[in-house]
């Protein structure tokens, strides 16, 4: 595959369709791939695509889609709602990209792969389900499937929402977890209020702000954020105290409610692993069942939940109203 | 930092009695910002305002907190004493503690305490007030009626004839509205058309009025003195200039299964018509789900007929834009649906029927010629019974909860114009209540009962059947405390009204308020009537609450009054405290021009210099003049561009902030 | 040279607890940082590197400086009193130890900040060697033995056991006071096992990672690198690598209200932030390009021009593991300095 | 439930201008009794809190945070509160989930004409406000100093 | 306890002082004087130098020191309202309490390189704020150094700070001349129109002297041009930067060109000193 989409780019670097590719490049080791915008078929040569893609790419043709030349972006099934998303809020021109979908069978996890006690890692190849790991001690073996990013174990699925051309195998194959998206969320939810106070407490308070989150989210695209807006009267850098963190994510999530298209990229950023995306999928869940099932940047021209409203929406009574466990 | 005088009046002992209000000054006084603090028995007297004038001038305040009533009552007072001592009007700000504290709270120091904090927000918000400038909009001299009937005809003729150009907007073929279709009128007991038609002729001969009728609103953008509204006028099929009410047309088509609307859908008319022989205009339309020629492509015998070339097949809907300076709502009403009150075999026996259906069968145009007649065999009935309240006064969930007002009245005029006419007709009314408020009302209802032998019933009617060929009615009579069973020939059901169901589609386009029965809301129930909440839209009619005719045309020529009132004016001022983005923290999302209920927020590609980086950037631009100041932007806006003045974020959460202390 | 066996570190650890607090690698939610440790703590001594380095014990994310009242037109105001209680920071890996030198440099040698120093004086650090470097480790580039990690006290495991070598004089004034938890042992065990270490960071992968292009009087010659706009391309403009590593030392001075008082306290910062710089009237940092090549030219060339060429970075590799999109010091060193 | 006698909640009610103001000093002028702690704010929309200021309230001590405006249907800007309905319910919804006490926020519907439901609502919400006692969840420590 | 110079725990924290007289010298600025809550503020300073002005809750930056050491009463600060500090600078009022700390930065070498030297002051606008300061240690010193020339300018009349001190008692220094230039033509000003670049190249000064360049970022760029194009090395040319500061001892980061840090190695730098550090601000 990775073969196969540098042809093409290099193609369209000849044929001057574009002026410039947003993809990968090569790291240090075999796992640290780095964004990166190639501005010539001779640069696509350090081009990299394989299980360690999971960078949604899209947020960057917000500071890409200037008006001399065509940008060409490589998007993954997921990263093409995220653009969607941003076409919705006119934060890009899609008449200066050229998107080619590429098909993705899922981003592994390097972590959780060290997680299993794979150490020395030199190399991973994939055969079938399973992939090979070439270590310093020896070759060892894992199922792919235990070691996707936790992005990718609730897959949207294989199809593109939105491109100019294919580079894909898999386009209609279904997810095959996607009942299991809202497996944490109920689970918290069954929780009694002192036990989620207690987990978000222990997790939240992890929190260095280093805004990571924010900034690789393709919906926290905002010029400047309240957060680092001295004149908004809520600007604050480091967590002094416990409250700041929880303001910070509450509001956060609640400005990307209805606009987040559960990328996960704020999770998988997170240098210290909060489970960040559960807050996210928690609007997202209660956006599903009280308003109607909703998917962010499923097209380009939806009306967010946000902005939109029935007269028999549930009161907001029901919450104080349900059971308390 | 502000310079700011805290004024705490004691209003009398409204408020001194249960707060401290030395206490308050002292407190405040400690406050940032705060330069001068006092008290005083009345701050809205004369005296007490000048306290304010002289403390502003001689310390040179920036901004004042007065500590008094609901701003409700005194915040305009208060804003024009500051702005004749020199001071911005919107750097005024009100701590409510009366309404809000001395007069829910007994402990002196428990509303004393309160008082403070109340106090001490206002002085929070103020310290990030900023002196705030109406704006000015120019008004467009010419008015819209929504509805033809009585009340739009009233109310267009009163500002036509104080000069000001109004167009009226039907939905139906012609104007005259539920009145055209009544025979006589309580409690004088004359004819309806009688007094109707000239009307209806004024207006189409007014030159100021112009008619859009078989036309219906699409759209209303804009806001007081400058609506802009898109009216679809539908295609009639009929050249409105060429045809001449001959009739002809009728007298010559084949399709004769549409239902007459006129008269109730008691009889049949053609698919050429004209509602009825004084309608205005006086024009035929065609009824394209009834024409043979739409529906099969043959007949065009109109076209043939019309000596006026009159026909026109290919006639399309037309698209009318027009501005005006203010709206009135005359949407009128509806008889409500039946089908829930099966009780009374109303769909089920064509000798059951409401009201409306009685007085086309008693009007001289209408199916029966003016006789009297049972719908099922055209005979001569020798009892008719009325049953009061279907569907008024209903906490069943059935019908409406409001007394329609006008049952009662036109019951006694149909059993009585009945009895007058058929003394052989044996009339009884089953009623809950009769009530006859009005000028001659109790009188006229006396007479029904007293000389004309109409049998007034208390009691409610459980069911009605057929039996035998005749109809039998079943119910309590509640001051003998019996069942009755009678038997009868004609049911008429006073059936209760609801207002017009396009009401609500057009009060959300207006962003007038309406309530929960789809009544418009009127801006104050008792000192506003004919005024929705929403400058610039007035209201007429029914659809405001239930009117008889003379009700309606006080208040038609009520809110003619308040449109001239505004029509007559050059410039409004508006209101300060409206949305601003700021173009630097601005994303371009276009979420805030979503919830905005006015339109009032658009997208302009902008040149900025944002800390020195200049670029082009789309940025959200609020209309001041459209913007209404609700704040559903701002909510929206997560970089907090979007802000609303006078009620900033920093504002309300210095408030807050204060609050919390 | 000293020892206890690892299953019994609790009691030693509690021992240390009676002197002072102890800051180790705790393990909280998943992840690990230094905390202060109590018994119900899951000590973490196996983990190489903590998320946030251990110079949040010194130089916290966010401390208290001053609270201020006001009334009317009068201010009182509070300081805040430096440290005055001793405390020990153990397990700390030898990049780490090192970061402290820098920072001293920093904070210490001239304009004194009394709040650091205060800490440094009072805390007692602990090392710990580092068994199995990982692939992003680079500690040698900067002359820094995994395997004699230095501080006050040198502590290794090997097999079940842990060795513990006072060095300092404050070192071996606080292991005086442990009593004897600690039975004596010799160093054979401990310097084999430094051997193995040396031999697995000759084969660590980033080994050949150099600094001889950089350091002091460079400014210039690269400042104006083209290669900053291709290399800052994908950097989000996050703080996460200021925040997990060892040496950065910008912060913020902010007041908070509560209502009562002014709260003026000092945190973290980044100089990746784009508000690091903003001015009413401008920023000269205008783009992420000048953000980012602001933090590597301070490590590389700014640093070392100030402090006889040494440089801002232990090569813990930190960065290199944490970065979100996999852009980090080593590839900026490889990018400019191999050219 | 143990209920502290020294406790004395901090209440922030915001009110919209046209209807749950105009409630409150309907309230007010029918001498309708309600709990001191309670502090109105006017906004001038239930739309236009916003989820900071709530929890701003939160953090700078506030135990309960209650909003009030037009009944649905009847707002005077036509939709304002149909936005705030959603905005409220996802935020409730959300400070539940992260394990606040979900008795801390209300939202209630109270028109100009309901000055008894003004003062009913805003007993009952004290009461609960006093059952659940001070806020230590979610507040700034250092405003509770 | 108190390791610090001014007497605090930490040079972090500033120490309490009063504003006891505020000047209206522009509609934009305002020079504010202040003294030490017991009197003296416990820090001495040298002309170019810099404080740390905090209010509480708004927040604290670096101004610099206007008024000359000789004076010892008092420290005075010509503000420029600009932002939230100086907003809510400007609306106080005498007696009110500030929190201060410094001195910072290094100051122009008023007794070495300067010594004995022809001066050439070149201002605009509020730029001539760490000027005063050494004019009129200058002036204190007279006869430690040579002619005095003054050439300052701003947009207006109504915009030359310290107008009234300059034509009232700088003037009647000896050895020294004033020449004052606004933007635009204005009624009631018969003295020169036109920028500072333009007026100093007009004067045609010999380069027997040292300049000092505070003004806009684009002024002090004109002014260089023009001073060496007049035949001054870069050597004789001083000017001061200004940058974001929030420590002001050069570790919190924000000032930081290069090896130098503005708040520590400047603000004051001789323009040969420039060129050694990046371009970047």
């Amino acid at each position: 595959m990775q073969e196969v989409i540098k042809k093409r780019v290099k193609e369209l670097f000849d044929n001057n369709t574009i002026v410039r590719a947003i993809g990968w490049e090569n790291g240090e080791f075999f796992y640290d791939h780095t964004p990166a915008v190639f501005d010539s078929a001779a640069d696509m040569d350090v081009f990299v695509y394989d299980n360690f893609c999971a960078s949604n790419l899209s947020k960057y043709l917000i500071n890409h889609c200037a008006p001399e030349g065509k940008t060409l972006v490589l998007l993954k099934p997921c990263d093409t709602y995220s653009f969607n998303q941003l076409l919705t809020e006119h934060r890009i021109n899609k008449d200066n990209i050229y998107i080619i979908g590429i098909g993705c069978d899922g981003m592994v996890d390097i972590d959780k792969i060290r997680a299993l006690g794979i150490k020395g890692i030199t190399k991973i190849t994939q055969n079938g389900d399973e992939l090979v790991i070439d270590t310093m001690y020896g070759e060892k073996k894992c199922k792919k499937a235990d070691v996707l990013l936790e992005k990718c174990l609730s897959c949207k699925g294989k199809k593109h929402m939105i491109y100019d051309e294919l580079i894909s195998e898999n386009e209609d194959e279904m997810p095959q977890d996607a009942s299991k998206r809202f497996d944490l969320v109920n689970e918290l939810e069954n929780m009694t209020s002192e036990e989620r106070f207690a987990f978000w407490q222990n997790e939240l308070s992890k929190c260095i702000r280093c805004n990571a989150c924010r900034n690789i989210c393709p919906a926290c695209s905002c010029r400047k954020c309240v957060f680092d807006n001295s004149a908004s009267g809520v600007a604050s850098k480091a967590n002094a105290d416990s409250f700041e963190e929880k303001m910070f994510h509450i509001i956060r999530a609640f400005h990307v409610a209805g606009r987040c298209t559960d990328c996960g990229e704020c999770t998988r950023v997170c240098p210290q692993g909060i489970p960040l995306h559960l807050l996210n999928r928690k609007f997202i869940k209660d956006i599903n069942t009280l308003y109607g099932e909703y998917q962010a940047g499923e097209t380009a021209d939806q009306r967010g939940p946000l902005t939109d409203y029935t007269q028999q929406d549930v009161e907001p009574t029901f919450i104080s109203d349900k059971e308390v466990k | 930092m502000q310079k700011i005088g805290v004024f705490v009046c004691w209003c009398g002992s409204n408020i001194a009695a249960t707060v401290d209000v030395a206490e308050v000054v002292q407190a405040v006084k400690t406050q940032p910002g705060v330069a001068f603090a006092t008290d005083y028995q009345y701050m809205c007297s004369e005296a007490g305002q000048s306290i304010i004038k002289n403390a502003i001038k001689e310390h040179d305040l920036t901004g004042i907190v007065v500590c008094s009533c609901s701003p409700r009552m005194h915040e305009a007072t208060f804003r024009k004493t500051a702005q004749a001592a020199g001071l911005n009007p919107y750097m005024v700000e009100i701590a409510n503690i009366r309404e809000h504290c001395s007069w829910i709270h007994k402990d002196k120091n428990e509303a004393t305490q309160k008082a403070i904090i109340l106090a001490n927000a206002a002085v929070a918000k103020v310290n990030l007030n900023a002196p705030l400038v109406q704006g000015e909009s120019s008004v467009t001299k010419r008015a819209l009626v929504i509805g033809g009937g009585i009340a739009g005809i009233q109310t267009a003729l009163d500002i036509a004839e104080a000069g000001y150009e109004v167009d009226i907007v039907e939905k139906e073929p012609t104007i005259g509205g539920k009145m055209a279709q009544l025979d006589k009128t309580f409690p004088t007991l004359d004819c309806s058309a009688c007094i109707l038609t000239p009307k209806m002729v004024d207006v189409a001969a007014n030159e100021n009025i112009t008619l859009y009728t078989y036309s219906e609103v699409e759209q209303v953008k804009g806001f007081v003195g400058n609506f802009s509204v898109t009216i679809k006028k539908k295609a009639r099929y009929v050249k409105e200039d060429l045809c001449t009410g001959c009739g002809e047309c009728m007298s010559k088509c084949p399709s004769k299964k549409g239902k007459d609307e006129f008269n109730c859908g008691l009889n049949n008319r053609t698919a050429i018509n004209i509602p009825f022989a004084q309608a205005i205009p006086n024009v035929a339309y065609i009824d394209a789900e009834q024409c043979i020629k739409f529906k099969t492509g043959k007949c065009g015998l109109c076209e043939k007929t019309c000596s006026a070339n009159a026909i026109d097949y290919n006639q399309k809907d037309e698209i009318i834009e027009r501005e005006y300076g203010a709206i009135v709502m005359a949407t009128g009403y509806e008889p409500i649906k039946l089908d829930k009150f099966d009780e009374y075999q109303y769909s089920k026996h064509p000798d059951v029927i409401t009201s409306l259906e009685l007085e086309r069968i008693m009007n001289a145009a209408g199916p029966t010629g003016g006789t009297l007649l049972k719908m099922s065999d055209k005979e001569h009935p020798h009892s008719v019974t009325f049953i009061q309240c279907v569907g008024s006064r209903d906490i069943s969930g059935r019908g409406k909860p409001y007394c329609s007002k006008i049952c009662c009245m036109y019951t006694a005029k149909h059993a009585m114009l009945i009895r007058d006419k058929y003394p052989d007709v044996e009339v009884n009314v089953f009623y809950i209540d009769v009530r006859t408020p009005g000028k001659n009302f109790d009188e006229f209802y006396r007479r029904a009962v007293e000389e004309y032998g109409v049998n007034y019933i208390k009691g409610q009617v459980g069911k009605v059947y057929e039996k035998d060929g005749h109809l039998v009615v079943q119910a309590v009579d509640l001051i003998a405390n019996k069942q009755l069973v009678l038997d009868t020939d004609m049911v008429v059901l006073a059936t209760a009204i609801e207002p017009s169901k396009t009401a609500r589609d057009l009060a959300s386009m207006l962003t007038a308020s309406i309530d929960t029965n789809d009544f418009i809301t009127e801006a104050h129930p008792k000192l506003r009537p004919v005024e929705s909440p929403t400058a610039g839209i007035f209201l007429s009619g029914v659809c405001q609450g239930p009117k008889d005719i003379p009700e309606t045309v006080s208040q038609a020529g009520a809110a003619a009054a308040k449109v001239i009132g505004l029509l007559a004016k050059d410039k409004l001022l508006t209101n300060p405290c409206v949305a601003h983005s700021d173009e630097l923290l601005c994303n371009g999302c276009s979420q805030c021009e979503k919830v905005c209920p006015y339109g009032a927020i658009s997208y302009i590609d902008k040149e900025v210099n944002d800390h020195g980086v200049r670029e082009t950037r789309r940025v959200a631009q609020v209309n001041e003049a459209l913007c209404q100041g609700c704040g559903a932007c701002t909510v929206t806006c997560p970089s907090g561009a979007m802000d609303l003045k006078g009620f900033t974020n920093r504002q309300i959460m210095a408030e807050v902030d204060a609050i919390c202390k | 040279m000293q020892k206890i066996k690892l299953e019994n570190i609790n009691e030693l650890l509690q021992s240390m607890a009676q002197i002072g607090k102890v800051y180790a690698p705790i393990e909280k939610a998943g992840q690990v940082n230094y905390y202060e440790w109590n018994k119900d703590a899951k000590l973490r001594l196996d983990v190489l590197n903590t998320v946030k380095s251990a110079k949040d014990v010194f130089f916290p994310q966010t401390e208290d400086l001053a609270s201020f009242k006001t009334e009317g037109k009068e201010i009182s105001i509070q300081a805040e009193k430096p440290l005055d209680e001793d405390f020990a920071v153990f397990g700390v890996r030898a990049c780490d130890v090192k970061s402290f030198d820098i920072l001293d440099k920093v904070f210490i040698e001239e304009n004194t900040d009394e709040f650091y120093k205060a800490r440094r004086e009072h805390g007692v650090v602990i090392s710990h060697a580092c068994n199995e470097p990982e692939e992003t480790c680079f500690c040698t580039t900067f002359g820094i033995d995994a395997s004699a990690p230095k501080g006050d006290i040198e502590t290794y495991t090997v097999g079940d056991t842990l060795y513990w070598l006072p060095v300092t004089d404050k070192g071996k004034e606080y292991s005086a006071k442990l009593g004897n938890i600690l039975e004596e042992a010799d160093e054979s065990q401990v310097n084999k096992q430094k051997e193995t270490i040396k031999a697995i960071m000759d084969k660590l992968p980033l080994k050949d990672v150099t600094t001889q292009a950089f350091g002091a009087g460079k400014t210039m010659e690269y400042f104006d690198r083209p290669e900053w706009k291709e290399l800052s391309e994908a950097c989000i403009g996050c703080g996460t690598c200021t925040y997990v590593c060892p040496t950065c030392q910008c912060y913020d001075i902010r007041d908070y209200d509560t209502g009562k008082s002014i709260e003026r306290f000092r945190c973290w910062d980044s100089c990746m932030y784009s508000d690091f710089t903003m001015m009413a009237h401008g920023n000269p940092r205008k783009t992420q390009t000048e953000r980012f090549r602001q933090r590597f030219m301070h490590k590389l060339v700014y640093f070392p021009d100030n402090n006889n060429g040494e440089f801002s970075c232990v090569g813990c590799g930190r960065c290199v593991a944490k970065c979100p999109i996999s852009m980090n010091i080593v590839k900026v060193m490889k990018a400019l300095g191999g050219k | 439930m143990q209920v502290n006698s020294e406790f004395k909640p901090k209440i922030v009610a915001f009110c919209c201008n046209w209807c749950s103001y105009a409630g409150a000093d309907l309230a007010g002028s029918s001498r309708l009794s309600y709990p001191a702690d309670v502090k109105i704010i006017k906004v001038p929309c239930s739309c236009r809190v916003n989820p900071l200021f709530v929890l701003r309230a939160f953090e700078k001590g506030a135990d309960g945070v209650i909003i009030c405006g037009c009944h649905p249907g009847d707002c005077h800007y036509s939709t304002g509160n149909y936005y705030a309905r959603r905005r409220m319910t996802l935020l409730f919804s959300m400070l539940d989930y992260l394990g606040i006490e979900k008795g801390r926020t209300r939202v209630e519907w109270v028109s100009a004409a309901e000055g008894v439901k003004f003062s009913t609502v805003m007993n009952n919400f004290v009461s609960k406000i006093y059952q659940l006692g001070e806020n230590v969840k979610l507040g700034d420590l250092r405003c509770r100093k | 306890m108190c390791n610090c110079a001014n007497g605090n725990i930490d040079k972090l924290i500033p120490q309490l002082a009063v504003i006891t007289d505020i000047r209206t010298d522009t509609p934009d600025v305002k020079t504010f004087r202040v003294v030490g809550v017991d009197g003296k503020i416990n820090f001495d300073h040298k002309p170019g130098q810099c404080a740390m002005l905090t209010l509480p809750g708004i927040g604290e930056a670096m101004f610099s020191i206007t008024s000359s050491p000789t004076n010892t009463e008092y420290k005075e600060f010509s503000i420029k309202r600009c932002g939230t500090l100086t907003d809510a600078l400007h609306s106080v009022e005498v007696g009110q309490q500030i929190g201060i700390r410094g001195p910072y930065g290094k100051p122009f070498p008023v007794d070495t390189e300067f010594k004995g030297k022809n001066l050439l002051f070149i201002g605009g606008g509020i730029g001539i704020a760490p000027l005063r300061s050494v004019i009129n240690y200058a002036r204190d010193n007279r006869d430690d150094y040579g002619k005095i020339d003054v050439l300052y300018g701003s947009r207006s009349k109504e915009d030359l700070v310290d107008y009234e001190e300059m034509t009232n008692e700088w003037v009647k220094s000896r050895d020294f001349d004033l020449h004052l230039t606004i933007d635009r033509e204005q009624e009631g000003w018969d003295g020169h129109v036109g920028f500072v670049p333009n007026y100093l190249k007009e004067l045609k000064f010999d380069t027997n002297r040292i300049a000092i360049i505070c003004g806009p970022p684009i002024m002090i760029k004109f002014c260089l041009a023009a001073l060496i194009e007049m035949g001054f090395d870069k050597t004789q040319v001083y000017t001061t930067l200004e940058l974001k500061m929030k420590c002001g001892i050069g570790k919190c980061g924000r000032c930081n060109i290069g090896s130098k840090y503005v708040c520590k190695d400047g603000p004051v730098f001789r323009c040969d000193e420039l060129d050694e550090i990046p371009n970047e601000y």
